[in-house]
């Protein structure tokens, strides 16, 4: 059953990932490109995490629960959820930079569309 | 049209990939690699017991060093591109619940916040929710307040403190033993308790400190275009 | 070396003499064809001498002054590159010194010359008909290398004592016999290499009184009449020694020469004259299209 | 600690300067140049410690352990040589481009503060995840940074730098995703225990990311914007610190991915070299054209791990990135693409030195390492060779443009940049000359016999010391370019001396981009300049590619010898080429054409030699086409030189046509067509000399090198005429002078050989010799003399001296022949492989199978008459006056002035229209039709980068998904 | 928690991210693009407390979540539109 709730999660994982870069290859306005980043992040978060998930354990923090000795199978892969915090946050601040740009940048061209911003080419 | 197509397509063939490597990915039953090291020795060597932070603030402390850095940029720019290139105009009157709310719920969320980092080596939490939180706060303050709180040089001094002691802890500890970032070379005390982990508090705090004045900063520059945030 | 200076100042003043004659014989010639009674035959003598005694009154500059002696120089030069009569060993003069592709390459001095002073003269007209002259120059080079190449490369040597050895073996043996179509090239650049009618225009500007002969006057006018008649017998001679199995006697040379100097001047007085373009092309390709008959019989 | 310092003391600089900016702004700048100078010292120390400068064991390493634990629980920093070396780059130009930076707005300073660290971090990184970070934290920056500086495309180019780097978190985070799970390790080894499945999909994601990082093509679209739309201040910055970490990063992760044919990615590098730079042939705008280079240095990268491993391989990379990251630093730091001023004199000086390190111009750093990439891949593949060649050559054209062009402008106070740049490229170059010496040879062993060697070397050196007295009278306009043309000469004197093909290589470059240099210093050179450079780097080349095709020696037969000859064709400037050689002869300062005509265009006669001899002589079907080519060369170069009215036009045409001869001679290989050749190799040198410094005497006075403006000079500068009068006798071949005794060995080896045809079109543009011969002394020295000339001065000793030494020697030769074919025939007799039989030298007197020639004899006979009718008249009567120059028979009128008298242009007007009847062809036609072709190519290589950065990002996926079916085998 | 909750809970949660992702893509007010886009992140945040990941919901809620919102709001507000 267990089998069932992680295919679930990478299913849903890779299918917002997709969804995400396909937001990313189609979409115009330059918000709107920055939301399909936002969608992809979440679905690559979600896949880091379930790398380091194993099924019935708790959260890799020692609390009375568990013994030191049988740590070892109690508990998920710390590792992948440090990596996706750190994800997390670079993900924002990224979003933070690319939504002030994009704002200028939509200031600028008079349009939020990002086929208006193609004045340096070839 | 003929866009959307094409991206459907290169999305349906990634697609395809991703449906033939993630099969690859069986489920495990037990913890491998370094996993498994961070799990079984985490504990006695950084004496935190939130194995999470034991990783992020002590195993790979330079990772976090680098978010910070990566926080410590994107407000950066932000703040010098909203200055450098200003949109819009000054904050607005707020309204009257925002300015009710932002009078009562300051407080406890800023306690919340300030437990995040201070339990981060015990509980769930940590530098980073911890100092969003307070910024929160911080926004919070400023949405009920019809100026922008002139906070000038207050900001950028905790910033610069805030990320000076991270880095100076780091040097503290290749200065002791030998090791960037070390946070056991002062003894990690008891698992468990408020004050354990070496010096993984002290670094929660100077994250949490900068975190939160970065975001604030950001905020405090949205807020100076005016509109909504 | 004095026998050489005596031997070159001998042939020198014969082949003045030769070619003053050859000039007279030319002028009543053409005045019967027209018609005319025409000058004295020694009329070319008499010119030459009024000419030297008067005394030139002005000159234009270094190279005007020059030239006439470059002319001088590069005729009589010429003249003893090239061996007259086959066997005389007294009058050999510098025939040794060089070859085919020398006496070719020095006929070029005397133009040289003759071109610097009309530059220097400073009169546009003069340098007209240089530029003419050495437009129609090169062009006749070209088909004459042709013969060049076509004597060289089929008798195997540069040297000209050497072709006119290959000759003496009874007439046919002659080149006019063995390369005909070379030697009917080399008497079509006969003609302008003496300026002859159709392609005279080089002389055109001296016709009315303008161009190098009004600037040179008197005793310039007279040593380039001179070189003019001296070189004009040397190329008589080449021609005899390449084409016509040179001469085995001082009579036969003359012989031949005047025989030679006849063509051009009958070929002359029933031609028009080409203009300088039409000339150009004419050489490049009617007597180059003869050599290149024999020149592709030399190579197979 | 050292490895801490050098990462960390920026960021904590950036710390404080974050807070210090606003309060004392230039206190903070100060500060941050201290905690800036403090990580370059940390550097430096690193660097003497690994002892990293001997380039030599740069693998070794200094470990900076971090966290708690060790690896591969925690995270190591390890410095290696290596990226140490390229640690004090990122240094250095920090330090020097944070004025520039920080001009407009001290609040970048944190930015550029942690951009180092950011850059030395990444150098530094050991962990996959680690990596990660730092790329976020550069990508940031740049971004931030961007859109900081003012100018006008910044936002544009923010949005796609922000764009493609969010795709490439993505998919860095899905590699790290398989990695992890797969293998539980975050190191990059652990890239080296993938299997299978997961190996083949971390190998394309981490390709794509590498190749999008690294602006590779065809990713490279938003590398090309960013290098065109951001401040230049910015993108020099980004390029030697940010840009070059992620190079150096690629390079340590390229090799360790888990593909089982590493040698994939070099035929993806040199397929990308050819297409990109095909694409960069047609960039207009400066910075544009720089992101193209480093599209090429990303795809050599690459090639480098594709081919190249182990020492060569930490090597190569290290020199390649860090050299050519100074440059690029320099070429920014000098360059302003917002204004199109043109440049300021010294701009365009400094500006060539890095450009010419990026195209890897010898001795300059960069091309030791693309030398010895070019050796290896030799043995790799030809095709791989010939794909690289082409794209570096296009690559070096149009940065031969970039600065033939000069749309740049120099900054004010910009100077101390350029300063220190340059001495860290020159110091790169002396390193590494240094390291190579060894490599080097100066044996003189490529030509074996030693009189022809002293013989080129005396032509090399006596034209360059005859020359450069000249070369100081400048006329206005012109700078100074003495020193150049005296290094372009001091290597070509070393010329013969080259034992091998490399040590030749580098003196011929030296020698031809010094001249390059030179002519661009004339006061209308802009012409001539960019031809010259492309036809120099393209026989450069093709050179090149001979060497390392031949391996050892320096010319193997087969191939190479054809590519030799191409070169040395491109570098005689015969017909085709000679686009260059008479737009660079007429274009060049007058002193420097004659050092060109005469002196190192004998530099390709030199290597026909080496290389027709390295093959046992040239074989017939290709000493024949050369032959032809010579012969055609000389006739329409002939005419051509006829034709026109410009005085170093003719002389340069004139140059071309007698190059052809020697040609011709070469073609020959038989002993008397080598004969030919030498002897007229000499002797064109002496001729041509004299009538180019003669010429520059002429133009020095007269300011004009128009027949139309000039004439009757022979009564102003009589020694200069008298000196041209000798030259131009000899050169068209009229005994007695020397020039005849060139084309009198010639035919006799043509009649010899039996190639009648070309010895009858060799006579026939001798012949036409003779009317731009007469041409030329009428229309500058005879004639009327225009009243503007009037007053001017005989040429300066400085150039007359040179020409009377010249013209000494000529009538020496010309007399006495004999002195120099006494020792140049037995010693080309000596040579091997030369057919045919040797003239036989008695005296005076010179024999061949078919005639004679005593130079001797009929100069005096010359002399002689010459001197009887010149006695004869003078002894003969009174001497007539001088007149005046208008006081001639005009037909009863008087002549109206000077000018109009004097007749120069049009002059041989009936052989214009005789020539009528054939077809026009303009050697610029052609090869403005081959440039047509190149512009389509590029322009439809180029059509992929449509501006639209989600074009950028599909290139970035159809890109991941074509490797991926390429590794898979299929679909 | 069972197994078959979590489970039930996860699939629907998926599809709804899914439905709610390509939502994003294509309605047509930014508004509620952004709001949809918050609804994932919060829904991926449920999702990390079921994979046993309390640090990585707490910090996706709030940053991910809330503050990302919050800047795309501002976002819209200066460009405005709703392309």
């Amino acid at each position: 059953m267990s089998t069932a709730f992680y295919w679930s999660i990478a299913g849903t994982a890779a299918g917002l990932v997709l969804v995400g870069l396909w937001g990313i290859l189609t979409r115009k306005h330059i918000l709107r490109i920055a939301l399909a980043f936002t969608l992809a992040d979440t679905g690559v978060n979600l896949l880091l995490v379930w790398s380091g998930y194993l099924p019935g354990r708790t959260a890799p923090i020692v609390d009375g629960t568990i013994s030191a000795s049988g740590i070892t199978s109690a508990v998920v892969d710390p590792l992948p959820q440090a990596m996706v915090l750190t994800s997390i946050v670079i993900g924002v601040a990224v979003a933070a930079l690319f939504v002030v740009v994009g704002v200028l940048a939509s200031r600028r061209t008079g349009s939020a569309d990002v086929r208006r911003m193609k004045e340096l080419r070839w | 049209m003929i866009r959307t197509l094409t991206g459907l397509i290169i999305v349906l063939v990634l697609g395809a990939v991703a449906a033939a490597v993630i099969p690859e990915m069986q489920m495990r039953e037990e913890l491998q690699g370094v996993g498994y090291s961070y799990v079984s020795r985490g504990m006695d060597d950084t004496g935190s017991s939130n194995l999470v932070t034991a990783v992020i603030v002590a195993y790979r402390g330079l990772d976090t060093l680098g978010e910070v850095v990566v926080l410590f940029c994107a407000s950066t720019a932000v703040v010098l591109i909203l200055t450098l290139y200003p949109i819009g105009i000054k904050a607005s009157e707020p309204s009257r619940v925002v300015a009710f709310t932002a009078k009562v719920l300051p407080a406890p969320i800023l306690l919340f916040g300030v437990y995040f980092i201070a339990h981060s080596h015990i509980s769930p939490g940590g530098g980073f929710p911890g100092g969003t939180v307070i910024a929160s706060v911080f926004l919070l303050v400023m949405l009920g307040s019809s100026s922008v709180p002139d906070g000038r040089g207050r900001l950028p001094a905790i910033e610069s403190l805030a990320g000076l002691s991270f880095g100076l802890l780091g040097f503290w500890g290749i200065m002791t033993v030998g090791q960037f970032l070390n946070n056991a070379f002062l003894g990690t005390g008891t698992p468990g308790t408020i004050v354990s982990g070496g010096l993984i508090p002290l670094i929660s705090i100077a994250i949490g400190a900068k975190v939160a004045s970065e975001f604030s900063g950001v905020f405090k520059a949205f807020r100076n275009t005016g509109g909504t945030v | 070396m004095i026998s050489l200076v005596m031997s070159i100042t001998f042939t020198a003043l014969a082949a003045l003499v030769w070619g003053l004659l050859l000039g007279g014989i030319s002028r009543m010639v053409t005045a019967r064809i027209h018609g005319r009674i025409g000058p004295r035959l020694t009329q070319n003598f008499i010119d030459l001498w009024k000419l030297f005694r008067k005394k030139s009154s002005i000159h234009h500059g270094t190279m005007f002054w020059l030239a006439p002696m470059f002319r001088v120089a590069g005729a009589i030069g010429v003249l003893v590159l090239v061996p007259l009569v086959v066997g005389n060993t007294v009058i050999v003069n510098m025939s040794f010194s060089g070859d085919l592709l020398l006496v070719v390459y020095f006929m070029f001095f005397g133009c040289l010359g003759m071109a610097l002073g009309a530059g220097d003269s400073g009169h546009p007209y003069a340098v007209i008909a240089v530029s003419r002259g050495l437009a129609q120059m090169s062009s006749y080079e070209l088909s004459f290398s042709a013969v060049v190449l076509v004597l060289a490369a089929g008798l195997r040597t540069l040297s000209i004592e050497e072709i006119i050895m290959a000759q003496q073996d009874g007439i046919l043996s002659w080149n006019l016999f063995r390369y005909p179509f070379a030697t009917a090239a080399a008497l079509i650049t006969l003609l302008p290499m003496q300026m002859a009618y159709p392609f005279s225009i080089v002389l055109a500007p001296q016709e009315i009184p303008i161009g190098p002969p009004t600037e040179y006057s008197s005793r310039f006018l007279s040593f380039m009449f001179s070189g003019r008649a001296i070189f004009g017998v040397a190329k008589l001679v080449l021609f005899v020694n390449l084409f016509f199995g040179g001469a085995s006697s001082w009579i036969s040379l003359l012989f031949k020469t005047f025989l030679l100097y006849m063509f051009p001047i009958f070929v002359s007085t029933v031609f028009p004259r080409f203009r300088t373009e039409q000339s150009i092309r004419f050489l490049w390709f009617v007597p180059t299209s003869l050599a290149a008959i024999d020149l592709l019989r030399v190579m197979i | 600690m050292v490895v801490a310092l050098a990462v960390f003391l920026p960021l904590l600089g950036a710390f404080i300067s974050v807070w210090l900016s606003r309060r004392k702004p230039r206190l903070s700048v100060i500060v941050s140049r201290l905690f800036l100078a403090g990580g370059l010292h940390s550097t430096i120390v690193l660097s003497i410690k690994l002892n990293a400068w001997s380039f030599s064991d740069l693998g070794n390493s200094i470990i900076l352990r971090t966290g708690v634990g060790a690896p591969p629980l925690s995270i190591n920093l390890e410095a290696t040589g290596g990226a140490v070396i390229a640690a004090i780059v990122v240094y250095v130009a920090a330090i020097l481009g944070i004025s520039r930076l920080t001009s407009r707005n001290v609040k970048t300073l944190p930015l550029l503060l942690s951009l180092v660290t950011a850059s030395l971090g990444l150098l530094f990184a050991t962990d996959l995840f680690n990596s990660f970070v730092f790329l976020e934290i550069g990508s940031i920056i740049t971004i931030g940074l961007t859109a900081a500086c003012r100018c006008r495309r910044r936002w544009e180019v923010a949005v796609k730098v922000a764009l493609v780097s969010g795709l490439v978190t993505i998919l860095y985070l899905l590699a790290i995703v398989v990695i992890y799970k797969t293998t539980g390790e975050l190191r990059f080894e652990a890239l080296g225990m993938l299997h299978g499945f997961p190996a083949l999909l971390v190998s394309g994601l981490m390709l794509t990311v590498i190749m999008t990082e690294i602006k590779a093509f065809p990713l490279s679209g938003w590398g090309l914007d960013f290098y065109e739309g951001a401040s230049p201040g910015f993108a020099g910055v980004y390029s030697a610190t940010w840009s070059l970490a992620v190079l150096m990063w690629s390079a340590g992760i390229l090799p360790r991915l888990p593909i089982p044919n590493l040698q994939i990615l070099a035929w993806i590098g040199a397929g990308g070299l050819v297409l990109g730079q095909f694409a960069g042939f047609r960039a207009t705008s400066p910075g544009r054209m720089m992101g193209y280079s480093s599209a090429a240095y990303a795809s050599i990268l690459l090639i480098l791990a594709g081919t190249t491993t182990g020492h060569d391989y930490l090597q190569l990379t290290l020199v390649l990135m860090i050299f050519a990251a100074i440059a690029k630093f320099t070429v920014f730091m000098l360059a302003d693409p917002e204004n199109e001023n043109p440049l300021k004199s010294a701009a365009g000086n400094l500006l060539l030195l890095p450009i010419l390190v990026i195209a890897g111009i010898p001795p300059l750093p960069v091309f030791w390492a693309k030398f010895k990439l070019l050796s290896i891949l030799a043995g790799v593949s030809p095709l791989m060779l010939a794909a690289v060649v082409l794209g570096l050559f296009l690559e070096a054209v149009y940065l031969l443009r970039l600065w033939s062009k000069r749309p740049v402008r120099f900054l004010k106070n910009g100077r101390l940049v350029p300063a220190v740049t340059s001495l860290l490229m020159a110091a790169g170059a002396i390193w590494l000359t240094a390291g190579f010496w060894r490599s080097l040879s100066f044996s003189g062993s490529l030509l074996s016999s030693s009189t022809l060697r002293i013989l080129f070397m005396t032509v090399f050196g006596a034209g360059t010391l005859l020359t450069l007295p000249g070369a100081w009278n400048r006329i206005k306009g012109e700078r100074s370019y003495w020193f150049w043309m005296l290094l372009s000469g001091i290597s070509l004197t070393f010329l013969p001396m080259a034992g091998n093909g490399i040590t030749f290589y580098i003196l011929w470059e030296v020698s031809a981009f010094a001249a390059v240099i030179a002519v661009s210093r004339g006061s209308r050179a802009a012409a001539g300049t960019f031809w010259f450079a492309v036809f120099a780097a393209a026989s450069g080349f093709l050179l090149l590619a001979s060497i390392v095709l031949s391996r050892s020696m320096f010319i193997a037969p087969g191939i190479p010898l054809i590519l030799v000859a191409i070169a040395a064709l491109f570098k005689l400037g015969q017909m085709g080429a000679h686009l260059w050689s008479v737009r660079a002869y007429s274009a060049a300062p007058a002193t420097m054409s004659a050092f060109m005509a005469g002196t190192s265009s004998k530099a390709a006669v030199f290597l026909l030699v080496v290389a027709a001899l390295g093959t046992g002589a040239v074989a017939m079907p290709a000493g024949s086409v050369l032959a032809w080519a010579g012969v055609l060369t000389a006739l329409s170069m002939a005419v051509m030189a006829a034709l026109s009215s410009d005085y170093k036009k003719v002389l340069a045409y004139a140059s071309v046509s007698q190059m052809g001869y020697i040609l011709i001679g070469l073609g020959l290989a038989s002993v008397m067509g080598w004969t030919a050749a030498i002897y007229h190799t000499f002797h064109h040198f002496l001729f041509k000399m004299i009538l180019f410094l003669g010429a520059a005497g002429v133009i020095f006075r007269t300011g004009t090198s128009d027949y139309n403006r000039l004439g009757g000079l022979i009564r102003r500068m009589p020694l200069t005429f008298t000196f041209t009068l000798i030259s131009v006798i000899a050169f068209a071949g009229v005994p007695p002078l020397a020039g005849f005794g060139g084309k009198w060995f010639l035919y006799n080896g043509l009649i010899e050989t039996g190639w009648l045809p070309i010895a009858l079109i060799a006579m026939f543009a001798s012949v036409v010799a003779f009317l731009y011969a007469f041409r030329l002394l009428h229309a500058v020295f005879l004639g009327q003399l225009s009243t503007v000339n009037a007053r001017v001065k005989e040429a300066p000793l400085a150039l007359l001296v040179p020409q009377g030494i010249l013209t000494a020697a000529l009538m020496l030769f010309s007399f006495r022949p004999t002195l120099f074919l006494e020792h140049i025939v037995p010693a080309i007799e000596s040579l091997p492989g030369l057919k045919g039989v040797a003239p036989v030298i008695n005296g005076t007197i010179v024999t061949t199978p078919l005639g004679n020639w005593n130079a001797w004899a009929v100069g005096m006979m010359v002399m002689g008459l010459f001197g009887f009718a010149f006695v004869f008249y003078w002894l003969s009567g009174k001497r007539p006056k001088h007149v005046g120059q208008l006081d001639i028979g005009f037909a009863g009128e008087l002549p109206p002035s000077a000018e109009e008298v004097h007749y120069a242009g049009n002059f041989f007007k009936p052989y214009r229209r005789a020539l009528a009847f054939l077809p026009r062809i303009h050697a610029g036609k052609v090869f403005s039709g081959i440039t047509e072709v190149f512009k389509i190519a590029g322009d439809s290589v180029r059509a992929i980068f449509t501006g639209d950065a989600r074009t950028y990002l599909a290139h970035s996926l159809i890109f991941l998904v074509i490797v991926l079916i390429y590794l898979r085998g299929g679909i | 928690m069972t197994e078959t909750l979590m489970t039930v809970i996860v699939v629907t949660f998926g599809g709804m991210m899914i439905t709610a992702a390509i939502a994003v893509l294509f309605v047509r007010d930014l508004l509620s693009a952004i709001i949809i886009t918050g609804f994932v992140s919060l829904s991926a945040s449920v999702m990390f407390l079921l994979m046993d990941a309390p640090d990585v919901a707490i910090t996706e809620a709030s940053i991910g979540a809330v503050l990302a919102t919050m800047i795309f709001l501002w976002g819209r507000g200066k460009i405005g539109g709703d392309g």
